[in-house]
């Protein structure tokens, strides 16, 4: 296969981080709305994440997993994540599916 | 109109939920205080136990998790206490003027925890008993303002029982002997948790209230059929095992067995009786005077404050 | 404004690096030290509420302390902060957090003057020219909302217990009022006068010290313990001359202690 | 402002998603309105909730009850 048609998109990365869930609720980062920028460059994954608390005890580990996870993607052989704080978290950024995700376990946002 | 206390319980039985104080009998109310006091206790009482291994964390980001944690368990204390308030308990003297020995939580948080891969494993394991028993509450209960306290903290105590399961997990490869160790000691610990066996010990009045679902046999075996697997898929030795003509767990060894507190080390070759279980229980153990001092310091800093001349 | 950020540590000009290191440094190490603070009351509170209060604020400080120290990272010469070596002699915190609160009225004091001296100085940086600590800065301040009602309450509700709770909370006051009032720097800043200057921060020294004072002043009045302070005009000003000749600019502490 | 031991308590109340009814969620006792909105935002921190309140006990007047002495005693 050429390896043009190797290369990751931002698509793909976005489907993959798709399975990365936030441990702390049932839903993953991209439904959260953690994830502010997606770059995608020569095979390196640029990743711009936010938290939803500064004390987020979860941090590393959405870090380690997010890395796993993109690590496998074909073509990808470096990723770099970047946190921001700006503009902060708010409820806002949940996506209607994280809603309705939360809402069915009893999590509702 | 006075009820009496079988037509309570027909009435529970029927799926009535007690919103008040006014339509308990006392023999109800006085079972609700018990249970409530044993339950707020234990929750109170694992935050100084839980803190004291915090401050030896290695990271910044534990010492959150663990924070975390504490802030849990202390808002779920708080949530009992309001309850026993509004049912005309003196909470005041309840927390702040009892004798450390008069507190009615486990005898397992009398024994202080020494680090961070052990509060890790109380994470797994005594919120685990936690989240068994008040999930079985939260199931049955009875009475309407603690069914719904309990929605917090049913969720909550399965969060710290997955972050000691994650723990355990992530520390399984590079800290395997100190997780051993501490299995080894905090594994009996938590069977013996569950207390009589159903032989010995009938719950007739607590189940008939709906203030309890199960058994104490039923629930300890709740807790096996999770903690088990948990730690046998990780490669760590515990001492119980499936039988599969049963679909139980058994342990392998005779409950109740003897505890050196000194050493945290179980003598599994020396059964003893419930009766000698209760009397350790009711001496406490090594750490029950501290962290009731923990407790109730900042409360009786206040007083003499204010006494003071 | 039309004046270009400064979108990273290279293109600060380098006058400013060094106090702006001592100053994140200072920032960081302090919530740092509150988050243990805060945290070894969280079984001992006064009254249940009181411990949980504490405790999420000690989340709070930790994770500010954080956010701080990944700021620090970018900076030239900066002190290196791994997680638990800070204690280790080079901590740039103020006196009154230095060791465990021996009181409950210690750890809403410093929840008062300390926590809040912090956050005033944080709030100078919310328009930062230099875009790391900008972007930091709103997350930080959002989070710190409800430390501020819990000291002001707090601080009202220990008043209320009587004259002898007053006269001790009287003296703690003093314990750490200088730490408080000095931190935001002499006159118009001191050594963080060249980031004013820049537009670093929007401000320093006697701008926002004027701030803080009108923010407690009516609050020390209303709880009976405005001796440290005096009504001028329509702000607030220290009774007594501030002890300057002690203050350590670097390191944003009193030399003493 | 009430001693240390005495606070009045506060009911609390909470909304999770917009179109759902307030709810009550629990109570806190503190000294006063401030210590009462901390407490009660660091204590029923279960949910991300898009709405939180606290109300004095005492400002809840009954209307109607099955349990008729509250009612009575406002009567």
């Amino acid at each position: 296969m050429p390896e043009a048609l190797r290369a990751p998109t931002r698509e793909g990365v976005l489907a993959a981080l798709s399975g990365v869930a936030d441990p702390e609720w049932p839903v993953s980062i991209v439904d959260m709305g953690l994830v502010y920028e997606v770059g995608v460059a020569e095979g390196v994954v640029t990743l711009t994440l936010t938290f939803t608390a500064t004390a987020c005890p979860c941090m590393e580990m959405i870090q380690e997993d997010i890395r796993d996870c993109l690590l496998r993607l074909p073509g990808v052989r470096d990723v770099r994540i970047e946190v921001s704080w700006d503009p902060p978290w708010t409820k806002d950024r949940l996506t209607e599916r994280a809603r309705v995700a939360l809402r069915r376990c009893g999590v509702t946002v | 109109m006075a009820m009496t206390d079988e037509q309570l319980i027909e009435r529970i039985g029927q799926g009535h939920i007690v919103e008040s104080p006014g339509e308990m009998t006392p023999e109800y109310r006085q079972t609700l205080i018990h249970i409530l006091t044993v339950s707020a206790d234990t929750e109170l009482i694992s935050a100084p136990s839980y803190y004291t291994a915090a401050r030896n964390v290695p990271s910044m980001n534990n010492l959150i998790s663990a924070l975390a944690i504490i802030q849990d368990e202390l808002s779920h204390a708080h949530i009992g206490y309001r309850i026993l308030q509004d049912l005309g308990v003196d909470t005041e003297a309840l927390i702040y003027d009892r004798d450390p020995k008069q507190f009615k939580h486990p005898y397992a948080f009398d024994v202080p925890l020494r680090s961070w891969i052990e509060l890790i494993v109380a994470n797994a394991f005594y919120d685990r008993a936690g989240y068994v028993l008040l999930g079985d509450v939260y199931r049955h209960c009875s009475y309407g303002p603690w069914r719904r306290g309990l929605a917090k903290v049913d969720k909550e105590e399965n969060f710290h029982l997955r972050h000691g399961e994650n723990g355990m997990r992530r520390l399984a490869a590079t800290h395997r002997e100190e997780l051993q160790q501490a299995i080894d000691w905090m594994f009996p610990m938590t069977v013996e948790w569950f207390g009589l066996p159903d032989s010995l010990k009938t719950h007739g009045k607590q189940i008939g209230y709906r203030l309890k679902g199960s058994t104490n046999d039923q629930l300890r075996q709740t807790w096996l059929r999770t903690a088990v697997p948990l730690c046998e898929g990780l490669g760590f030795r515990v001492p119980a095992h499936h039988e599969r003509a049963t679909d139980a767990y058994v342990l392998d060894y005779p409950l109740p067995v003897d505890f050196d507190e000194a050493e945290r080390r179980w003598l599994m070759d020396r059964p003893i009786t419930w009766n000698d279980v209760l009397v350790r229980w009711k001496r406490r153990g090594p750490g029950n005077a501290m962290f009731v001092e923990m407790l109730q310091r900042g409360r009786r800093q206040m007083r003499e404050t204010v006494e003071r001349h | 404004m039309s004046t270009p950020l400064l979108d990273r540590a290279a293109a600060l000009p380098r006058e400013t690096v060094p106090p702006l290191v001592d100053l994140v440094t200072a920032l960081a190490d302090n919530k740092h030290a509150l988050g243990l603070r805060y945290g070894e009351w969280c079984s001992s509170g006064p009254t249940i509420e009181a411990g949980v209060a504490a405790t999420a604020m000690a989340q709070d400080e930790l994770g500010h302390a954080r956010v701080l120290y990944g700021l620090l990272e970018e900076l030239p010469g900066a002190p290196r902060r791994s997680e638990h070596e800070w204690a280790a002699g080079d901590a740039r915190t103020v006196a009154f957090v230095d060791r465990p609160f021996p009181s409950w009225p210690h750890l809403i004091v410093a929840n008062l003057l300390v926590d809040q001296a912090l956050t005033l100085v944080l709030e100078t940086a919310l328009g930062s020219r230099y875009l790391p600590l900008r972007q930091r800065t709103r997350k930080l301040i959002e989070e710190e909302q409800f430390h501020a009602v819990h000291g002001q309450g707090w601080l009202l509700q220990l008043a209320a217990e009587g004259p002898r709770v007053r006269s001790v909370l009287d003296a703690i006051i003093r314990e750490a009022w200088a730490d408080a009032v000095c931190w935001f720097g002499p006159d118009r800043g001191g050594a963080l006068a060249p980031l004013v200057a820049v537009g670093v921060l929007r401000e320093a020294g006697d701008a926002v010290r004027r701030r803080f004072l009108r923010q407690i002043g009516p609050l020390l009045r209303d709880a009976g313990l405005a001796s440290l302070l005096r009504a001028d005009g329509d702000g607030w000003v220290p009774a007594e001359a501030l002890p300057w000749a002690e203050w350590d600019e670097s390191r944003r502490r009193m030399r003493r202690g | 402002m009430q001693r240390i031991g005495d606070e009045p308590v506060y009911e609390v109340f909470a909304r999770r998603v917009d179109g759902e009814p307030l709810r009550h969620v629990g109570s806190v006792a503190a000294s006063g309105d401030a210590l009462a909105r901390v407490y009660a935002r660091s204590i029923y921190d279960e949910e991300s909730w898009i709405e939180l309140y606290v109300v004095p006990r005492r400002a809840v007047i009954p209307v109607e009850s099955v349990r008729t002495e509250a009612v009575d005693a406002h009567a």
